[in-house]
This record gives C-alpha cells, sequence and structure tokens, in this order.
C-alpha cells in the first residue's frame, strides 16, 4: 500500500498533490458558494459570475503550471484566478470594491488578476483572452524558457472571431498554447446546443490543424491527464491543443438569474458528477488519501474564506486619490 | 551626426537601433517580412510600405509575419507585451482598428488601471493613416482622435523624419501601451536624422516656427502644412507661432497654452473630421484655460464632416491645404469685434 | 567679366546646417568706406542671430540685399569697390546678384567641410575651413565648452581662416562624437586634443578654447608645449574659485525644453538669446543616447561639490607660449571675477555686452584677442 | 424492391455522437470523425434500405447534432429522389451524455421492433449496444478510434446486407456470426468486453483511454488478429487467436527490458509501440481467472472503466454468449448466388 502512495504511474499526482487538488477545489467551491450568500444581502457591488461545478477544469489544468506559465480567464474567473494561485483573501476583498483587493478595488471580479503570478485577468470580454495568450505563448517561446499560455474560455467565446484568428495563429506559428473550452452548456441563457454550429468545440480544432479532445468536466482526473498531455506536448514544441470540458455550472450566468431556460440538470449534476464528490470517493476508496485529511482541509478552508468575508466587509474602500492613479507607467 | 534621410528610412533605423539595443523587442505584422510560405525569396516586402525591410534578416526569428488577423496579432502583441516582450505590431492601416480595436481599447489600454497599477504592457502599434494616395473612404482616415479619447492609450503622430525616428525609440521604451499614427503620404518626406539612437520624450510640444502673432498648432502632417502656411503669412507680415505637439496622448497643454498666451490667437489644423477631433479638443482647453489671452475666436482647419473621397478631384478638396490655413490665419489675425 | 576690383559681399556660412541667413539690420550705408573688421550687418540664421564683419576693404557702393530678406549662403549681399568703379558697373553686378538669388541657382560653395578621426578608441568630428596649409601658416583649433560642439564657433570659424586652416571638434560626449567619456577627466580629454593633432599630422597649432575647452587646451599646452603655438582662453574653467553649479546640474538634468530653457538665460548677456529654438536644438542634443550619461560623468569632472573641480591655473604656469584672455563681463556661470586668478599673468579683455558666451555675443573682439595671442600676444 | 420483403421490415440505426473525440487524438494523432460523416453514413444506410423496401428506420437522437442532421436531410429531400423507409427518432426524456443513451435508445428500438442495429462508432460503442441488443443481430461499422471490434466498410453496402437480413430472406442463422465476450466482475460493478480486458496500475479512470503500455499488467482477449489495431494486436503478432474460434487468449504483460517476449504492437492509432510478455495461453470459453492485480484501473475494449478498491477481488471470464454480428461478406454473397440484387429479365 504504500509502495503504491509513494510512486504513482507516469503523469499522475502523488497524495501531496492530490490533497492540493483537493484543497484548491473546495475553496473555489467554498468560495463561490459564500459570494452567492452574501451577493444575496445586497452588500457585493456590480455583476458576479460563479465558477462552482466547473472545479475540476481550473484545477486539473492549473496543477500542470508554474510560474513560467500564463493563463487568460473569462467573466466567470474566480476560479481560474485561485486554481493559479491569487490570494483568496484579496480577491474576496475586490469583490466588494475595497482598497485592499487584488486590483485595489479598480478591477471587481470581472478583473481580477495578478501578473506576477502569471494569471491575465479574468476578462469581461467574450473572447477576449486567447488573442492574449497567443502572445503569452509567444513570449514563452521567443524567451525560450519552456513556458505556455492557457486560455480558458466559454463556449459563447467559441463563436467569436478573436477564438477562431487565435487557434488559426496559434497554429500557424506554432505555439505552446491550450485553449481550454469550458462548455457549460450555455452562453447566458443560450444553450450552446443551438449557438454551437459545429457538433463539438472540440471539432473545430481540425480546421485549425491541432488536435482537439473532449473531457469530463466533472472529473479533475480527466482534466488533469488530458491538460498534463497537451501541456507537455505544448513544452516540448508540439505546438497547440483545444480541449473542451464538458460540464454544468451550478449558478445562473449571473447572480440575480432565474435560469427559467434550464431543466433540472443542476440538481442531477450535484447529486451525480460532482467533480468534489467524485474525487472525495475515488482517492478514499483507492486509498490514495484519508478521509480525515480531506475532512482538515475542508476545515481550513472555510476558515480561510470565512475571514476573507470578515476582512473584506472590515476594509477600507478607496478614496478621491485613487481615481486619477495607475492609468499609465509614465506620464 | 545628421543626415538627410526619409520617414521611412527614420523609422526603419528606429525599429533597426532598438532590436540591437533591446533582446526583447521584436516585430510582427502582415508581410511585415513579406512572402512567409511562399516559394520566392524572404522579406519579400518588409511591410507593405517597406518600413520593416531588412530586418527580417537582420534578427532571425524576430520579425513575424502574420495571417490577415488583426485581433489576434495585435492582441498576441499585447499579451506577448505582459511577459517581458516589447512587441511592435503593424496594422497595417489605421481603418483596420474596426476589427481589432477590442483587444486594444479594452485589454492594453486598461490592463494598468483595471488591474490595480500591478500591470506593465509595454506594446507598439504602428499604423498608417491619413488622405493623399487616393485609396478612398477605408483607407485614408486620420482617426487618432478615437484612440486619443482612450485613457491607457498613448498616441503619437510623427510629423518629420526626425521625429518619426526620436518618437519610435521612445514608443518602443515606453511601458505604456503607444499607438503610433505614420501618415502614409510622408514616408518619402526627407529631413535631417541624427544617426545615432535617440528619444523624443512624450507631452512636448516641437516649436516649429516662432512668431507673436498668432498660434497654430498642427498634428502629424499638417505640421508641415502649417509651416508652408507660416511661410506665406510671413511674407504678409503675419508671424505665427506653430507648434506641433508630436502627441496627442499625452498633450502638451502647458507650450500651448504659453504660446496662446503670448500671441492671443489660435488656429488648429487637424486632418481629421471636425467632430470630436484635436482641433476641438485643443480649441476647447483654450476657451477654457487661456480665455483672457485671446483677442480673436479660435479657428480650425480640418477635413469635412464626410468619409475621404476616392476622386483626386474630391480629395484633394477634403484635405486641408496651406491656403486654407493662410485663410483662417488671416481672418483670425484681422478680426475686430 | 567683371571688374577685379569689384568685392562681393557674401552670405556667410555659419555652421554645417546653415543654408540662408535673413538680414535683420544693416550696420552700414551706402557709400560709407569700410576697412576690413567693420560690422557690415545683423543676419539670423536658424540657430541665433549675429554680425557679418567685413573681410574687405573700400566703398560699399550697393546693397543687394533688403532688410528682411532670406538669401542663400554665398549669394551676394552688398558689393564693395573704389570709388573710381563706375556706377554703371555696379548696378550691373547687382543686377547679376540679384538674378542668381531669384533663380535659386548660387551654390554653397565655401563652407567648413566635415570629418572624423578615430582618436583613442573614439569616433572625433571636426570641421576644417580654409586652405591654407600647415607649413604656410600653423592651423588654428577651436574647442568648445561643456554641452556644446563645434557649431559654437561658427560667427569665430570663418574670420580666422583668411589667415589660417581652422578647425573645430566635437569633444568625447558631445556634437557627433562617441558619446562614451570613460572618465571623463581632464587628461581623457587633453589627450584627446593631442590625438586629434597626431591624426590630421599637425604639429603646432594655435589653441582656442571656451569654457571647459579653456581648461583643456591649457593641459594640452602644459602636457605638450612643443605642440601649441599660442593660446587663447574664451571664459575658461580652472580659474578661480566661482562656479555656477545650479546651471550645470540644471542643464545636466533638463529632460526637457521646458525645464532647459530657463537654465540658458545664464549662459548670455542679452536673456532674449535664450530661444526656444536653441532650447529645442540643445534637447536634439540631449536625447541622443549617451548623452546624459556624458554630460554627467563630465559634471564630476567640472564640479567638486559646489566648487570648481579643475585646477588649470596650476597648468597654466608650465605654459610659456602667448597667452590671450577674454571674458564677459555678464558671466553667470564662470563669473568674471575668477579673471582675478590670471592678474599678474596676463591682461585679461572684458567684453562688457557679453555673458558667458562671449565667441557668440562678440565674436569680433574675440577674433581680434585670438588674432593677437597668434600675434604673440 | 425485394419482391418478399416483410411489410414491417424495420432497421435500428444508433450513431454514437461522442465515438473519436478522446485524448487519443492528442497523444497519438488519432482520427477525428465528424459529425458530418456520420449523418451522411446514415443517409447512405437509409437509401440503401429504401432502395430495398425496407419499411422503417429506427433512428437513434443525439445532442451531437447527428439526428439533427439526418432530420434535415429528409425535410431536405426531393420528390425526384429514391424514397426512404419511415425515419422514426428514439426520443429520449433526458440525455445522460453517457453510453447509457446510447443502451436505453438501443432497448427501445428492439422493442419497438428493430430486427438488425446498426451501430456506428467504435470498440466502445459496439460495446454499450452489444449490451443491450440480445439476439437481435448486429452490424457495426467503425467511426470510433480503437476498431478492433467494429469494421471499416462501406455504410451503403452496409445498410444492403442489414437490409436483407431485417428482409427476412436470409436465415439469421446463416447471415451472423455469434461473438464471445469477456466478462469483468469487481465487487457488484460488470462490464463487458468485445475484444478485450486490460489491466493497468493506473489508479483512476483519468480520461479512459489508454496509450502507456508502462502501466500495463494482464490482457485478456476475445480474439487476437495479426492485422488487428488496439491491444488485441499485441497477441495477434504473437499468438494469433482468430475470430471465428471459440477460445481467448490471456497474457502477462511486463516492462520490455524483463520480457522473455517484446512484440512492436500497434496498441492505438499512431502508436507502435514495445509491450513486454512474460507469459501467454489460450483462454477457454466459460474460463473464469481471477486478476492478480490488488490495485489499479481495469480497462474494457482500450478504455479505462473500473478502478479496483483495495482488497475487492476482480475476475475476467470468457462468455460463447456474445452478439451476433451480420457477416456482411457472406450476406452479400449468398445475395449474388440468388440473384436478389440482380434484375435478370431483361437480358433474357
Amino acid at each position: 500500500m504504500t509502495e503504491t502512495l509513494s510512486t504513482p504511474a507516469a503523469g499522475e499526482l502523488n497524495a501531496e498533490g492530490l490533497l492540493d487538488a483537493y484543497r484548491t477545489m473546495r475553496t473555489i467551491r467554498v468560495f463561490e458558494e459564500r459570494v452567492h450568500d452574501e451577493f444575496a444581502t445586497g452588500e457585493i457591488p456590480g455583476f458576479v459570475h460563479l465558477y462552482a461545478g466547473e472545479e475540476a477544469s481550473a484545477t486539473g489544468v492549473c496543477s500542470h503550471l508554474d510560474a513560467r506559465d500564463s493563463i487568460a480567464s473569462t467573466h466567470r474567473g474566480h476560479g481560474h484566478c485561485i486554481a493559479k494561485g491569487v490570494d483568496p483573501v484579496e480577491m474576496m476583498a475586490e469583490i466588494y470594491g475595497k482598497r485592499t483587493g487584488s486590483c485595489h478595488g479598480k478591477g471587481g471580479s470581472m478583473h481580477i488578476a495578478d501578473l506576477s503570478k502569471g494569471m491575465l485577468g479574468a476578462n469581461g470580454i467574450v473572447g477576449g483572452g486567447p488573442p492574449l495568450i497567443c502572445g503569452t505563448a509567444l513570449a514563452a517561446k521567443q524567451q525560450n524558457n519552456g513556458g505556455v499560455g492557457v486560455a480558458f474560455f466559454g463556449d459563447g467565446a467559441s463563436n467569436q472571431g478573436t477564438t477562431l484568428e487565435s487557434l488559426n495563429l496559434a497554429s500557424v506559428w506554432n505555439l505552446p498554447a491550450i485553449f481550454v473550452a469550458e462548455n457549460n452548456g450555455y452562453a447566458e441563457a443560450t444553450a450552446s446546443t443551438w449557438s454551437v454550429a459545429a457538433d463539438n468545440i472540440a471539432d473545430r480544432a481540425a480546421g485549425f490543424g491541432m488536435p482537439g479532445v473532449i473531457v469530463d468536466g466533472f472529473d479533475f482526473f480527466a482534466v488533469h491527464e488530458a491538460a498534463g498531455e497537451a501541456i507537455s506536448r505544448a513544452r516540448e514544441g508540439g505546438g497547440p491543443t483545444l480541449i473542451e470540458v464538458k460540464f454544468t455550472r451550478y449558478f445562473g450566468h449571473f447572480e440575480g438569474d432565474q435560469q427559467a431556460y434550464r431543466a433540472d440538470e443542476v440538481a442531477n449534476a450535484r447529486d451525480k458528477l460532482d467533480c468534489l464528490k467524485r474525487f472525495r470517493a475515488r482517492v478514499t476508496e483507492s486509498g490514495q488519501l484519508e478521509s480525515s485529511a480531506l475532512d482538515t482541509v475542508d476545515s481550513e478552508v472555510a476558515a480561510l474564506i470565512e475571514s476573507a468575508v470578515t476582512e473584506a466587509k472590515a476594509a477600507p474602500k478607496p478614496t478621491g486619490v485613487d481615481l486619477e492613479t495607475d492609468v499609465y507607467v509614465s506620464y | 551626426m545628421a543626415r538627410t534621410i526619409s520617414y521611412r528610412e527614420a523609422l526603419n533605423e528606429a525599429l533597426r537601433q532598438e532590436m540591437h539595443r533591446d533582446s526583447s523587442v521584436i516585430v510582427m505584422g502582415e508581410d511585415n517580412a513579406g512572402g512567409a510560405g511562399a516559394p520566392g525569396a524572404d522579406d519579400a516586402w518588409g511591410g507593405v510600405l517597406g518600413v520593416t525591410k531588412g530586418l527580417y534578416h537582420e534578427f532571425p526569428g524576430r520579425v513575424l509575419d502574420t495571417p490577415i488577423s488583426e485581433s489576434a496579432f495585435v492582441g498576441a502583441a499585447i499579451g506577448a507585451a505582459t511577459r517581458g516582450m516589447r512587441p511592435v505590431a503593424e496594422l497595417m492601416f489605421i481603418d483596420f482598428m474596426g476589427v481589432c480595436f477590442d483587444q486594444i481599447f479594452n485589454q492594453a489600454a486598461k490592463f494598468r488601471y483595471m488591474f490595480g497599477g500591478k500591470a506593465v504592457t509595454p506594446v507598439v502599434i504602428r499604423t498608417m493613416y491619413g488622405a493623399g494616395l487616393r485609396a478612398a473612404a477605408q483607407h485614408s482616415q486620420s482617426l487618432y482622435p478615437i484612440f486619443t479619447t482612450v485613457p491607457g492609450l498613448k498616441v503619437v503622430v510623427p510629423s518629420s523624419p526626425y521625429e518619426a525616428k526620436g518618437l519610435l525609440a521612445q514608443a518602443i521604451r515606453d511601458d505604456d501601451p503607444v499607438i503610433f499614427c505614420e501618415h502614409k503620404a510622408m514616408y518619402d518626406a526627407v529631413g535631417e536624422v541624427p544617426e545615432e539612437s535617440y528619444t523624443i520624450p512624450f507631452g512636448e510640444a516641437n516649436i516649429v516656427r516662432e512668431g507673436e502673432d498668432v498660434t497654430i498648432v498642427a498634428f502629424g502632417r499638417m505640421v508641415s502644412v502649417a509651416a508652408q502656411a507660416a511661410d506665406e503669412l510671413a511674407a504678409s507680415g503675419v508671424q505665427a507661432d506653430v507648434l506641433d505637439p508630436r502627441t496627442t496622448s499625452p498633450l502638451d497643454t502647458e507650450s500651448i497654452l504659453e504660446s496662446v498666451e503670448n500671441t492671443g490667437r489660435l488656429v488648429v489644423v487637424d486632418e481629421a473630421t471636425p467632430r470630436c477631433n484635436l482641433a476641438t479638443d485643443v480649441a476647447a482647453l483654450v476657451a477654457k484655460e487661456a480665455f483672457g489671452a485671446l483677442r480673436a475666436p479660435i479657428e480650425m482647419v480640418t477635413a469635412p464632416h464626410t468619409p475621404v473621397p476616392f476622386s483626386d478631384a474630391l480629395e484633394d478638396l477634403y484635405i486641408p491645404d496651406a491656403q486654407r490655413v493662410v485663410n483662417a490665419t488671416k481672418s483670425v489675425v484681422q478680426w475686430q469685434r | 567679366m567683371t571688374d577685379e576690383r569689384i568685392e562681393r559681399v557674401t552670405m556667410p556660412k555659419w555652421g554645417l546646417s546653415m543654408q540662408t541667413g535673413k538680414l535683420t539690420e544693416w550696420l552700414v550705408a551706402e557709400g560709407d568706406v569700410i576697412t576690413s573688421g567693420d560690422d557690415l550687418a545683423e543676419i539670423d540664421t536658424d540657430k541665433i542671430a549675429g554680425t557679418l564683419e567685413s573681410s574687405w576693404a573700400g566703398v560699399l557702393r550697393k546693397f543687394v540685399a533688403e532688410v528682411g530678406d532670406d538669401v542663400p549662403v554665398g549669394g551676394t549681399i552688398a558689393v564693395i569697390a573704389p570709388p573710381e568703379v563706375p556706377d554703371a558697373e555696379i548696378d550691373t553686378l547687382v543686377e547679376q546678384a540679384r538674378e542668381e538669388i531669384a533663380s535659386g541657382a548660387i551654390e554653397d560653395a565655401g563652407g567648413p567641410v566635415a570629418g572624423s578621426v578615430e582618436v583613442g578608441g573614439r569616433n572625433i568630428r571636426y570641421t576644417s575651413l580654409g586652405s591654407v596649409s600647415p607649413a604656410e601658416a600653423d592651423p588654428v583649433v577651436l574647442v568648445h565648452g561643456y554641452g556644446g560642439d563645434g557649431d559654437s564657433w561658427l560667427f569665430v570659424q570663418e574670420p580666422l581662416s583668411a589667415e589660417r586652416t581652422a578647425y573645430t571638434i566635437d569633444l568625447p560626449g558631445h556634437g557627433a562624437s562617441t558619446k562614451e567619456v570613460g572618465d571623463g577627466s581632464l587628461r581623457m580629454l587633453a589627450d584627446t586634443v593631442l590625438g586629434f593633432l597626431d591624426a590630421l599630422e599637425l604639429e603646432r597649432a594655435h589653441l582656442v578654447g571656451h569654457s571647459l575647452g579653456g581648461a583643456i587646451v591649457t593641459a594640452v599646452a602644459a602636457a605638450a608645449p612643443e605642440r601649441v603655438a599660442s593660446l587663447s582662453l574664451i571664459a575658461p574653467a580652472g580659474f578661480g574659485d566661482q562656479i555656477n553649479a545650479d546651471y550645470l546640474r540644471g542643464f545636466a538634468s533638463a529632460g526637457s525644453r521646458r525645464e532647459l530653457k530657463p537654465h540658458l538665460t545664464a549662459l548670455f548677456a542679452d536673456p532674449a538669446q535664450a530661444t526656444r529654438k536653441l532650447a529645442d536644438d540643445l534637447m536634439k542634443f540631449k536625447r541622443l543616447d549617451g548623452v546624459d550619461k556624458a554630460l554627467s560623468t563630465l559634471l564630476g569632472t567640472l564640479l567638486a561639490g559646489d566648487a570648481p573641480g579643475i585646477d588649470a591655473a596650476t597648468l597654466l604656469e608650465q605654459v610659456t607660449a602667448p597667452l590671450a584672455v577674454v571674458w564677459g563681463r555678464a558671466d553667470q556661470v564662470l563669473p568674471v571675477a575668477n579673471a582675478e586668478a590670471l592678474a599678474g599673468r596676463v591682461e585679461v579683455r572684458v567684453l562688457e555686452a557679453a555673458g558667458h558666451m562671449a565667441h557668440m555675443e562678440q565674436p569680433a573682439e574675440v577674433v581680434a584677442e585670438v588674432r593677437r595671442a597668434i600675434g604673440g600676444g | 424492391m425485394l419482391a418478399n420483403a416483410d411489410a414491417k421490415a424495420t432497421v435500428g440505426v444508433l450513431a454514437n455522437p461522442a465515438s473519436g473525440r478522446d485524448i487519443r487524438r492528442l497523444v497519438a494523432q488519432a482520427s477525428v470523425f465528424p459529425t458530418a460523416e456520420k449523418a451522411n453514413m446514415v443517409q447512405r444506410i437509409c437509401g440503401a434500405l429504401g432502395t430495398l423496401g425496407i419499411a422503417r428506420v429506427l433512428m437513434s437522437t443525439d445532442l451531437g447534432g447527428i439526428s439533427a442532421a439526418v432530420l434535415r436531410a429528409t425535410r431536405n429531400r426531393r420528390a425526384s429522389q429514391s424514397p426512404w423507409p419511415d425515419l422514426e427518432f428514439c426520443e429520449l426524456d433526458r440525455f445522460t451524455e453517457t453510453a447509457e443513451d446510447t443502451v436505453t435508445q438501443v432497448r427501445r428500438m428492439i422493442d419497438a421492433g428493430a430486427r438488425v442495429i446498426i451501430c456506428l462508432g467504435g470498440d466502445g460503442t459496439a460495446r454499450a449496444v452489444a449490451s443491450a441488443c440480445g439476439d437481435v443481430p448486429l452490424l457495426p461499422l467503425s467511426t470510433g478510434t480503437n476498431n478492433a471490434f467494429p469494421q471499416l466498410r462501406e455504410a451503403t453496402v452496409a445498410g444492403l446486407a442489414a437490409g436483407l437480413v431485417a428482409a427476412g430472406v436470409i436465415d439469421p442463422a446463416t447471415a451472423t456470426q455469434q461473438t464471445s465476450v469477456l466478462e469483468v466482475r469487481a465487487g457488484d460493478r460488470v462490464e463487458l468486453a468485445l475484444v478485450d480486458v486490460c489491466v493497468s496500475t493506473a489508479t483512476h479512470i483519468g480520461s479512459r483511454a489508454l496509450w502507456d503500455p508502462a502501466a500495463l499488467t494482464e490482457l485478456y482477449c476475445t480474439f487476437a488478429e495479426p492485422d488487428g489495431i488496439g491491444l488485441s494486436s499485441v497477441p495477434g503478432q504473437l499468438c494469433p487467436s482468430p475470430r471465428t474460434e471459440p477460445t481467448g487468449v490471456v497474457l502477462r504483460l511486463c516492462a520490455p527490458e524483463v520480457a522473455r517476449h517484446v512484440v512492436h504492437a500497434p496498441i492505438a492509432p499512431g502508436l507502435v509501440l514495445p509491450v513486454g510478455v512474460r507469459s501467454w495461453r489460450p483462454l477457454r470459453p466459460g474460463e473464469e481467472l481471477p486478476v492478480s492485480a490488488d490495485h489499479g484501473v481495469v480497462a474494457v475494449d482500450g478504455e479505462r472503466e473500473i478502478e479496483l478498491r483495495r482488497g475487492e477481488p476482480a475476475t475476467v471470464r470468457l462468455r460463447a454468449d456474445g452478439p451476433r454480428c451480420v457477416d456482411v461478406t457472406r450476406v452479400l454473397g449468398i445475395a449474388a448466388r440468388e440473384g436478389w440484387l440482380r434484375d435478370s429479365q431483361q437480358h433474357q
């Protein structure tokens, strides 16, 4: 038993890696559910788009990344931020519009970023990220550092010209870029089965001369393995890959969405497919992790998010002196 | 030392010197080398007007041809800039901003503010603007005022080979996103340009000519039109102070106000269409900040509120010329209540 | 064929970039008897206004150019001839000269020729004017000051070139010479001047230096007395204990025309000389890569704290060559009080209407003093 | 065309939208089988069936766009085109987008009278259909990745063979061949394999496909053909076992460095890799073997399906009662002999 724990098969995570992945997914889930609850109280300004249900995607991909690598995100970006290492406490303060936030209250939920961690920002423009990732991948290629760029985008963005242009450019320039299409079934309230004329987003890869694969987005291990292959291929000069991750988001498009367009898929997904439930069951059944270790993570994450909310509520808002700063590096 | 070269050569020299100086400088654009994937010679074009000619062989791997995908490659330049590169992307015609504006104004321009001052995006987007080559409505516009309205962008309109070289070097070394607008009718214009590298700071107007009677502020190619007008005016005894702000963002408001405080009269010459352009911007500035100094109404010489026409007969009417500047200036100088 | 007794007064070429000059004032009238050295006219170039001195003698018979005219370099602006030359001949010539100017046929015949030599691993740019060989007369070499270049001699080089070849050089870190200045020491600068003489195979030369250039040529004379035929110092650095450190630091650090312009008024007796245009031209120099570093290194040579960093007076003690010193009364950079350090050594000529840039504000007097030194002091 | 065709002759067509999209596109340049081509194949099948006079086709539905494309095609058909059978779509209340959708639809087709099921997919699809089709003949066509079981065959020809069987003009016992299956049991979980069962040291199902031979320890095959693709190609090149034989083969695998035999086998499209074999022996029908590994993952027909739990024994058994597959070559040979597709009068 100890032998198998210490020697996972190639490409698989050891116990520590599994626990990290669980902590990340759990942090995203608790963060989003808490934002959902707090938003309902009216204290959080603006729009928020929650990532709950999709945790396996950000976590499965980002667990392969390091400081050389960069990601671009979407308006549903909290999960990507947490998975790429942005501090959840600063994120929560940002969502509350506070001076202590990741962006000093100037960005908000849709623009949380940490360039020092290679997180190019959640992005309020659907399809805004893929061109940027062509650039970060180009930079990694020019700098010859083995880095990759990962563009997360949704089924809606898969129909944007920017995304399609970027797939083409990445292939033409043979960039170390990974395009992760997070297909949660809906662009706002429009079903992807209606709006995506190709039957799978992954099918479009063939038209751009790159591999396209579909993975079960509720399954951390499926995402982790596929992303690992795509990323190591890119690092070795093999070029870009399109990965379509299919799943369901647990909350509406934004907080306040009544979701009249949906049937009972969320209840089914939460019950039968949930990435955290399945992860926990499988790593304990296989003997890789003890339940108690996961319970410890659960309570640590709960405490972290609790203090993030407490700190965010108590933090000062930016003031008039902050209004006109940070437009330029030099004036 | 200074020798006489063309605007095109000055730009090419700035790119070459900056690429030598800093290995993070790369250039990209449609046919920036020219001939990618084609059976003939590499570096067949060096850009559609030859500005990047010769760089492809001198800097292997650093001059990138692109597909005709402005959103993707302008975005890629921006993305690369966030990761330690200093890309110079060529948006062939400024008119094509319509197909990639999101990456410029929603991404590059806003990163620094949106991310709480923690982003640095040193990207340069070189682009060709202006009328005069019978290129018609979709290849002739002077759209720099649109970029000027966007906080986070710096906008450069070089008026001579000397300005072109020094301002491009500054644009590349600058840590903010810069839109570098080259007038397509000026590539063959010649002037004295030092061989050595130099930079011209942004936000500092050039005093093209000194005079006491009237201030003429002109942008880009209109600077030479204004200078020609000033020569003609001098013959009739009117001494014009001709200012070239060099950059529309930042704008050297101080030099403009200083000049108007001295002359009491203002003419602004802008090749852009008349609504919400640099002429209205400068006029508003002076009306607000130097109202007391004004001795006459402000005149604006601009293109008409129309698309750029094709026929030479119409296009010649469209573009502000020295005679219109002379007429406007005389009306200001001779104005009486 | 015109009468060879008739002399054409032509538009001078003050500096390489000068192509035309504007006649702003006649200082003589038609019919005046002119001798060589007389001030004839005020002329405006795109760089600076100056006074044209006559190198001709005779009666000013007729103006060709009028006040306000832009005349190309080499274009005839007036005609000087003895009274016995008939008016008709003069009129013909005037007509001819006006046609030449109108047709644009004037060719830039005279004027300095530019060149460059390698000295101490640096490219040193120079200009030469005049065709007198070194064997006939020792040439004169003009060395500018801190932040200047060879063009600052534009009113001096031409008159001196009548008798001997007149050179200007751009010091390291200046003009079109290499901007790298190493340690920026007086020794390095003096070695550069000596190296220049070697490179051009000039055995001996009359040296003229302004400000920092004054200290440099003094150091050259001390190190290689056999190479120096005479020494002319204009507001030289390294004498006395007064120096305007604020000006020097302000000049070095100014990053824009607006920052620079106020400092420039310290250069002239007449503050109007410090135009926006002059500031623009200096900014063109200061913007070149490497100039900031060069100026800041050389500042370390010029200043020791707020006091002068150079002692040229001690070096001058070893110099036996003929010597002339000129100082502007209104010098705000190296005040004229510094001239007291030379008392007993030489009689300092103080120019009442000049500031630090005496050779630009009162070039005729400066030329006269240089000629005095050349003539043996 | 067939004078004696049964007026109720019905064919089921099951097309799997998910086949041909897994990670093997990334790790081994496996083919991408376009949805549009799957829809085209269905239309070619319908054309053949219509020509034969087959009354009805039961068509699966999906969210991937195949049934939608076929529906569009029926609406766009012109009067001048030869008639199709009546096309009925099996609608599901809810798609799980798993193999469960396939199983449910096949059961409904059979309940509705389908006499032959044509399935479009790979080994995985065929396996899902086989688990539900009972004695109804199956005609698997390859549109997937790892296709040891279904055949690469023109859909029109397959449609003719299926039509002849459905029309009842040929005895099913003659037209079809019974295949073997492997049954895997681990606790309460049961899976069937049409071609192979393989045990891997991988801990998780992950992205399902298997492509790393270093992780494999045991391999069971219903048959092993020298020209096969997938894991069965290992015994195919070492100890072939024809499809027509009731026996299978079982192998113990190990690292190539310590193996008695090293086979360079096409274990997946695009991947010819050295696989170490410690030993092998025939597997007899009905024989049940315990899986020796106490941890890892069991893959059936090349896809990881079962994560083994500690202390829970697993077994593999070779069963002779696999699906009855239409032998297209034989059916059309008989058709030639009998002249079913001929119209000879004009030449007499």
